[in-house]
């Protein structure tokens, strides 16, 4: 049993969540959940299941069998728009913007799903529109500004000619533009060296003080990287969830010491 | 040296993904190349089989600049991989994938099926059954398989622990020496530091697309850096 | 700057136009499909009125000089209408003739008859082109023969050999349709029955289901409305599937030789009205004599001699009423013109009273008038007849 | 049965081996590329214009014994078929390669387009091409009867070549090694490259496969329909692929049943329903869209996973 | 953002064009219209090598506002130009109808990614619907017309249906199929005038006028095509807005996120679903709007003008001018309608040279002559 640290409620729950590709058990019977305001650790080497668990609480796969709970609905079976309208944003592994727009567009983006001109007044009071447009951009302007002034300065720029770095913090800024309230960051640090992402993770510990009803979930192979910040964390392999705690209880799990840092 | 990278780069589009790396691999070694997500392994292994063409810089196997050539005729030329996450042919049976692996040897398969029987016997009741049905397990050694089937002079295992059970990972270990022993060339390529640098001679550690440390076994694993960010 | 200039550039273009109205050219308008798949017909039919235009010249009758405008309708009936819009915008237009298909008279005609432009129509024979637009507009008369005659004529001459079950067949063109509508009631008139009527896709090559349904009805001719492709592909298509016994007819949708040439040997006895053989008209073989030393890259086709006469009744009313759209659209209406094919006049819809109509049988890979055929003379016989 | 059945019966079958033969190539396109070439439909009336040129040329040469006769008519229709698989080679070099990385638009933009100056090159620069064109009897005119139905030899050829033609398609893929590296290339492109294979190399083998198949089915449709015109690819080349996806994209199966299913729809529609024969085509397109909106994936399609 | 380009380099530039442009339309001879053509193609190629074009455009887009008027006045002063030759103000004006159901098109295929083949069958059914309504039934344009729109934007939304479990291969076979299904249809009833087609539709009556029915001023004649010139050039206005305003709002935001990225798109929130069905529905109404606009123009209506072809070739216009570009959407429309218009001599080569410049154009320039750029934002006090 996990032990709970806080009461608050939980956000979402997983319950035997099982993912089965042909002969591969992607995943096993994973059990989770989160709190609000949390942020939870997902750790496990590559290819123990963590992005298709991301998957499907994001709706892209069915599971084959279990439930995923978020905020006391199910939401198995639903659209990925209709997941995320319900508060689950994630970010992409391999970091998917739309890489024929711009910095400021892919923002925008991020707030679609809040309130905005409807067609009447695109068509005809299209001055509303701009009015709408010139407050998000200001937003998310502001939002990217706390990653990197620069890129806040340069938002006309295409994404797809950014650096790597770069584009997963535009990345990270329009998910936070949807204001979500179960964000997942698939490996947010990959790609990035030590510094970078320390001043990352720094940078989404203070997103979380801004934002502290939101509940994060980072996917890492590595679990120093979010050694400092994660409330709890979960250790998934091969597909299975073997131990799940804060840091340190984690750290010290005989069977996490041997199935993930390799038996030493 | 068997493969030889003088300080190689390679972009994609206007990114960067490799800068100026600097590799070697000797025959009859082991050697293998860390680094997390994202820090330029795979682009690393891509470009020595010439699926991402260098900008600059040289690639040399076994004396011949590779550099230029296609993948095909690199692995020809005696290079095989294990790819990662295994890409089998999923709806073809695990025979037929063995026998893709054929493509570019032209030698023949009986003998060569019966080397890769002796080190994974399980595959031999699997025989018949689409690839895509097997387990993990079954998927990895399959996968390996097919690389043997080239008689590489160099094989690249890139990530082959990938979604293993501990347990299945400490078998593969022990075949990975035992290719090894039989004579194979390995690059490995793992995001799991500790367990690579166990088999390997010497390795390398990638970050952002550069090589950051190398050395032996025993220097990488004293290296405070590459424990602190790598071994946990 | 350079606004001001490219005004002025215009303002030259305009100035330049206008200059040209001043001299003595008076243009006559010719329309029809010059590219496209019916480009044979339409070329024919220029040069033929070409021709006309040439020897008015030639005549010294006129004490201005002919042109002929040629625009191509390319069988479209929204070039056809740009077209039109062309020739009436050139004010030295007094007169056109125009189209093949009757789609594009349709859409050409209101712009005529807006500008009390005059239009004859030397090919398209859609009914309607007279019998509704001739009668509201003035504008409009035709010289070629319409689809119905073609119908009825055909129509009575079968009933008159024997024959009294058919199958009809046509494409879904509106020459298709308009086809098997007055071939069903002309042969209903005359006391025939029509055992299946079916209708295909222009362009399609695959006649057995239709060919297969008609089977079954054992007919002693098969009817067909369309043009050359579809009509050899039935041709040969019965042929294969057991319909070697009934007689395979239409009109001059198929007048060609191309029929003959792609249906080989399955072409024999077919019949097949169509616009007068005109061979035996006084004055043919001069008009064509004419027309080859002209050396036109393209031959006249079967309604050659409609744009001829077209083009002729124009210059006509040209000479009487001297070259003013409105009166030469209304001396045409009125006209008494001795012609190639004979004397013309028009009735109450614009149509030609002149009735020109052959009947032709397909015989050792050639369309022979019925008249000097192996057929009439008994030494072979029309197939599907007991 | 009656025998008007049987006549349909027959027809849907030899129009079901054309959209089969067509539809294999859209598959194997597929399999290999992930595009769909819409030039499909001009291969097949391209081989329609080199054999029946070919073939005229040769009639015209004089007259030859039967054995001759035969054999040359069995090259001349070998050679069309060779052709129009280079210039299947060809498209995939010239307009197919170069949008590989590109979006997926762009591939079929470029083959629709293929497709169209193949039409109007045969329409402008064959001898009278924008006429119909008469494909020459190459069959001795005899047949046989089966019960009441009479079948001819050009018939009885079309049904044979169909036959073989399918299983030496299945024999190729299954059990050459060159037919193997096409059906890996079709599962996993990547790994395919990975394992040594000349993807290029095999990939021009498919669409030198493909086109021929495309020019097999143009060679039936020639001997069954005995004439054909420039624009008629277009559409054999949208109902063959019609046919693939009905069946299920990247099946070769799928494609030869979805193929028959297309030309038994058409037929029959045409053949039984009041005033059909004109609109056939909407009919199997109807069957199209059906199976679009309630079966995307085909009959025997298996849906695949986005990878994320 | 900089913003002291001077107008200059775009005054000058789109006033050579635009004087271009009425010479070419007021030549008649065809091989001045060749050479013409040739001389355009060398004077564009020398300004893009001495730099000209570049500062031009980019004076353009640094002008937008200015530059909007001066196409506006240059637009309205055109058909003045020709006031005796209709003949061009009627090419004119069938090529203004076209961009309207091109600009619905660059919905779809620009700023969607979906390539559809079937505007042509839209544009049919616009056309046919308002003018069944006016001949059958005698209602005034101002009815007919957004009925053909509405009848359109429905066709569209169905035809969206069968396209959204499916791929971009897919979709463009459905599109296909539809083009030839509705083709097929209206040819064989018989009251959509089957192959005969429709004649005698009315013109459009404005305040007792008759739209298109000449006007004699004095000495001077008014040709009737000119009064409609102006009506189609305002509706076209009218489309403008309306397709700027769908591209610089949330609906154009949509589309490129769909057209770039599905997944990611729906992970934030896009109904890829809704945002297909809106492309398709609006597209559609463009085109509805603008078949509607060619039926009475031209007075006729047969399937002639909504098959296949009229189809690939709106898409042709849309790749060769620059998808999701409005302005290079109008270019590319004006382009292929005016020179083949010129060119009718080699009418037999028009489709042979689309697909050849459909091939090098996605080779050699996919964007198209006028490619699409980001949104431009300008924001107060950042930059």
């Amino acid at each position: 049993m996990t032990v709970q640290h806080n009461f608050r409620k939980p956000l979402l729950t997983t319950t035997n969540l099982t993912m089965q590709f042909g002969g591969l058990k992607a995943l096993n019977s994973v059990d989770l959940s989160i709190n609000e305001g949390q942020i939870f650790g997902l750790i496990g080497p590559n290819g123990a299941g963590k992005t298709t668990f991301f998957n499907m609480l994001t709706g892209i796969y069915r599971p084959t069998s279990g439930d995923v709970i978020l905020d006391n609905t199910s939401i198995v079976g639903k659209t990925p728009a209709e997941i995320a309208n319900a508060g689950t944003i994630r970010t992409f592994q391999t970091c998917r913007l739309w890489d024929n727009m711009s910095i400021l567009e892919n923002l925008l983006l991020g707030t679609y799903m809040r309130e905005k001109p409807g067609l009447f007044q695109t068509l005809f009071q299209y001055t509303k529109v701009k009015t709408d447009f010139t407050r998000k951009a200001e937003e998310a302007l502001a939002v990217v500004e706390k990653f990197d002034p620069a890129l806040a300065s340069d938002y006309n720029r295409k994404v797809s000619e950014l650096s790597l770095v770069d584009r997963r913090r535009v990345e990270i800024s329009r998910a936070i533009l949807a204001r979500p309230r179960l964000l997942l960051l698939d490996e947010p640090a990959a790609g990035m060296d030590p510094s970078e992402t320390r001043q990352l993770m720094g940078d989404i510990t203070k997103l979380q003080e801004r934002y502290p009803k939101m509940s994060i979930l980072v996917i890492e192979h590595d679990m120093t990287v979010i050694s400092g910040m994660a409330e709890q964390v979960a250790i998934l392999n091969f597909g299975t969830k073997i131990a799940q705690g804060t840091f340190d209880e984690v750290k010290n799990n005989p069977e996490v010491i041997a199935a993930y840092l390799g038996g030493e | 040296m068997l493969l030889q990278l003088n300080s190689v780069s390679t972009s994609y589009g206007k990114i960067k993904m490799l800068d100026k790396v600097c590799l070697s691999v000797d025959t009859g070694e082991v050697v293998c190349l860390l680094g997390s997500n994202g820090a330029g392994k795979s682009t690393t292994i891509k470009t020595i089989l010439g699926m991402v063409k260098s900008n600059n810089g040289q690639i040399l196997f076994d004396g011949q600049d590779i550099g230029k050539m296609k993948t095909y005729e690199v692995i020809r030329k005696g290079i095989s991989v294990a790819p990662e996450g295994r890409r089998l042919f999923p709806r073809m049976t695990v025979e037929q994938n063995l026998e893709i692996g054929l493509a570019a040897n032209q030698e023949d398969s009986a003998e060569l099926k019966d080397r890769v029987y002796q080190l994974f016997p399980v595959l031999k009741d699997r025989v018949n059954q689409a690839a895509g049905t097997l387990s993990g397990g079954e998927q990895a050694m399959v996968a390996i398989s097919r690389a043997l089937m080239q008689k590489p002079k160099l094989l690249i295992l890139d990530e082959p622990s990938f979604g293993l059970a501990p347990l299945l990972v400490e078998a593969f270990y022990n075949t990975i020496i035992e290719i090894s022993r039989q004579g194979t060339t390995i690059l490995l390529s793992e995001q799991n530091a500790g367990k690579a640098l166990e088999v390997s001679d010497r390795g390398y550690v990638l970050q952002k697309g550069a090589i950051y440390a190398s050395g032996t076994k025993q220097e990488l694993m004293e290296n405070d850096l590459v424990r602190k960010c790598y071994l946990g | 700057m350079k606004k001001k200039l490219s005004l002025l550039v215009m303002a030259g273009f305009l100035t330049a136009s206008s200059a040209a109205m001043a001299a003595d050219v008076v243009k006559i308008g010719f329309m029809g499909p010059m590219t496209g798949a019916n480009a044979a017909q339409g070329m024919g039919a220029k040069n033929a009125f070409d021709l006309a235009i040439k020897l008015a010249n030639k005549s010294g009758e006129y004490p201005y000089t002919l042109e002929t405008v040629a625009l191509d309708d390319a069988s479209d009936p929204a070039t056809g209408a740009n077209a039109a819009t062309k020739l009436v915008s050139d004010k030295e237009v007094v007169a056109a003739t125009g189209h093949w298909n009757s789609p594009v008279a349709r859409a050409t005609i209101p712009i005529f008859h807006e500008n009390n432009t005059a239009l004859i129509v030397w090919g398209a024979i859609g009914v309607d082109l007279t019998d509704k637009y001739g009668k509201m507009y003035p504008e409009i008369t035709r010289v070629c023969p319409k689809l119905d005659a073609e119908n009825i004529y055909l129509a009575d001459f079968l009933n008159e050999k024997g024959y009294k079950t058919f199958s009809v067949i046509h494409d879904n063109s509106a020459y298709g349709v308009d086809c098997q509508t007055y071939m069903d009631s002309s042969l209903k008139n005359f006391g025939a029955e029509v055992l299946s009527t079916d209708a295909i896709n222009v362009g399609e090559k695959d006649m057995m289901p239709v060919l297969t349904k008609a089977v079954a009805t054992h007919p002693q001719a098969v009817y067909y409305g369309g043009v050359v492709t579809e009509a050899a592909l039935l041709k040969l298509q019965m042929n294969k599937i057991g319909l070697k016994n009934s007689l395979f007819c239409g009109i001059s949708g198929i007048a060609d030789e191309k029929f003959n040439e792609v249906a080989g040997k399955s072409a024999e006895g077919t019949v097949i009205v169509k616009p007068g053989d005109s061979s035996k008209v006084a004055g043919w073989d001069a008009f064509v004599a004419a027309y080859d030393a002209e050396n036109y890259s393209e031959p006249m086709g079967a309604y050659g001699k409609y744009s001829y006469d077209a083009a002729n009744i124009i210059l006509a009313a040209l000479k009487q009423v001297g070259p003013d759209r409105a009166k030469v659209a209304e001396a045409i209406r009125n006209i008494k013109y001795q012609g190639l094919l004979g004397e013309y006049t028009f009735d109450e819809t614009g149509q030609t009273t002149l009735l020109d109509m052959t009947i032709m049988v397909s015989q050792d890979g050639q369309w022979v008038n019925w008249e000097d055929s192996l057929y009439k003379s008994g030494e072979r016989k029309l197939i599907g007849l007991k | 049965m009656s025998l008007v059945f049987l006549l349909h019966l027959k027809n849907s079958i030899m129009l079901g081996a054309q959209y089969s033969l067509i539809a294999i190539g859209f598959t194997l396109f597929f399999g290999a590329l992930n595009v769909v070439v819409f030039c499909q439909g001009a291969f097949y009336i391209l081989a329609s214009f080199i054999a029946a040129g070919l073939l005229s040329l040769f009639m015209g040469a004089g007259s030859f014994g039967p054995v001759v006769f035969g054999c040359i008519v069995f090259a001349i229709f070998f050679l069309a078929m060779c052709l129009t698989g280079c210039v299947g080679m060809l498209v995939e070099r010239s307009t197919i390669r170069p949008f590989r990385s590109a979006p997926l638009v762009m591939p079929i933009l470029s083959t629709i387009a293929v497709g169209i100056v193949v039409e109007q090159l045969l329409k402008l620069f064959y001898p009278q091409g924008s006429n119909p064109q008469v494909f020459p009897e190459v069959f001795p005119d005899a047949g046989m009867m089966l019960g009441s139905l009479y079948v001819s030899a050009g018939e009885l050829v079309i049904l044979g070549t169909t036959i073989i033609t399918f299983t030496g398609i299945y024999l190729f893929l299954s059990k050459t090694r060159l037919g193997s590296h096409i059906v890996a290339i079709s599962q996993d492109f990547e790994a395919a490259h990975l394992m040594g294979i000349n993807v290029d190399r095999a990939i021009y083998t498919t669409f030198f496969i493909g086109a021929s198949l495309a020019a097999i089915a143009g060679f039936m449709n020639g001997i069954y329909y005995t004439v054909f015109r420039y624009d008629m690819g277009a559409m054999a080349g949208i109902k063959g692929f019609s046919a693939s996806v009905v069946g299920g994209l990247g099946s070769v199966y799928g494609a030869v049943i979805g193929g028959f299913l297309m030309a038994f729809t058409e037929t029959f529609a045409a053949a039984y329903i009041p005033g059909g024969s004109a609109i056939r085509d909407v009919f199997s397109f109807g069957i199209l869209l059906l199976f679009l909106i309630l079966r995307p994936s085909g009959i025997i399609g298996q849906n695949s996973l986005e990878k994320v | 953002m900089k913003k002291n380009t001077s107008p200059a380099a775009g005054f000058i530039f789109s006033s050579i064009i635009y004087a271009a442009v009425v010479i070419f339309m007021a030549v008649d001879d065809l091989y001045i219209s060749l050479g013409l053509i040739v001389a355009f193609a060398a004077g564009i190629i020398t300004a893009v090598k001495t730099g000209f074009w570049q500062r031009a455009l980019g004076s353009i887009n640094d002008n937008t506002g200015k530059m909007t008027v001066l196409a506006g006045i240059f637009t309205l002063i055109l058909p003045l130009l020709f006031l005796n030759n209709p003949y061009v103000i009627h090419i004119f004006t069938l090529a203004c109808i076209y961009c309207i159901a091109t600009l619905g098109l660059n919905i779809q295929v620009g700023s969607a990614g979906m390539v559809n083949f079937a505007q042509g069958a839209f544009f049919g059914v616009g056309a046919y619907v308002s003018a069944l309504l006016d001949v059958h039934f005698g209602f005034p344009f101002w009815i007919t017309l957004p009925a053909g729109m509405a009848a359109a934007g429905i066709m569209g939304l169905l035809m969206g249906l069968p396209t959204l479990k499916t791929r971009e291969y897919h979709l463009s076979l459905v599109t296909i199929a539809c083009a030839y299904i509705s083709f097929l249809l209206v040819m064989n009833f018989k009251w959509t005038g089957g192959p005969d087609g429709i004649p005698d539709i009315s013109k459009p009556v404005i305040f007792g006028m008759e739209i298109g029915q000449k006007i004699t001023l004095g000495s001077i004649t008014i040709p009737g095509v000119m009064t409609y010139c102006y009506m189609v050039l305002a509706f076209l206005a009218l489309a403008l807005i309306a397709a700027r305003r769908l591209q610089n709002s949330w609906y154009g935001l949509a589309w490129n996120a769909i057209r770039d990225d599905e997944i990611s798109s729906r992970c934030y929130g896009l109904s890829l679903t809704r945002s297909k069905l809106e492309a398709f529905a609006f597209g559609s109404i463009f085109a509805g709007a603008a078949g509607a606009l060619y039926a009475h123009f031209i007075g006729f209506m047969s399937t002639e003008n909504m098959s296949f072809q009229i189809g690939l070739l709106l898409v042709c216009m849309v790749i060769l001018g620059g998808m999701d570009n409005l302005a290079g959407v109008l270019v590319g429309t004006l382009l292929l309608i005016i020179i083949p218009e010129k060119l009718r001599a080699f009418e037999d080569y028009r489709m042979l040279s689309y697909g050849l410049v459909l091939i090098l154009m996605l080779i050699f320039r996919p964007e198209g002559i006028l490619p699409s750029k980001p949104r431009m934002f300008n924001l107060t006090g950042r930059g």
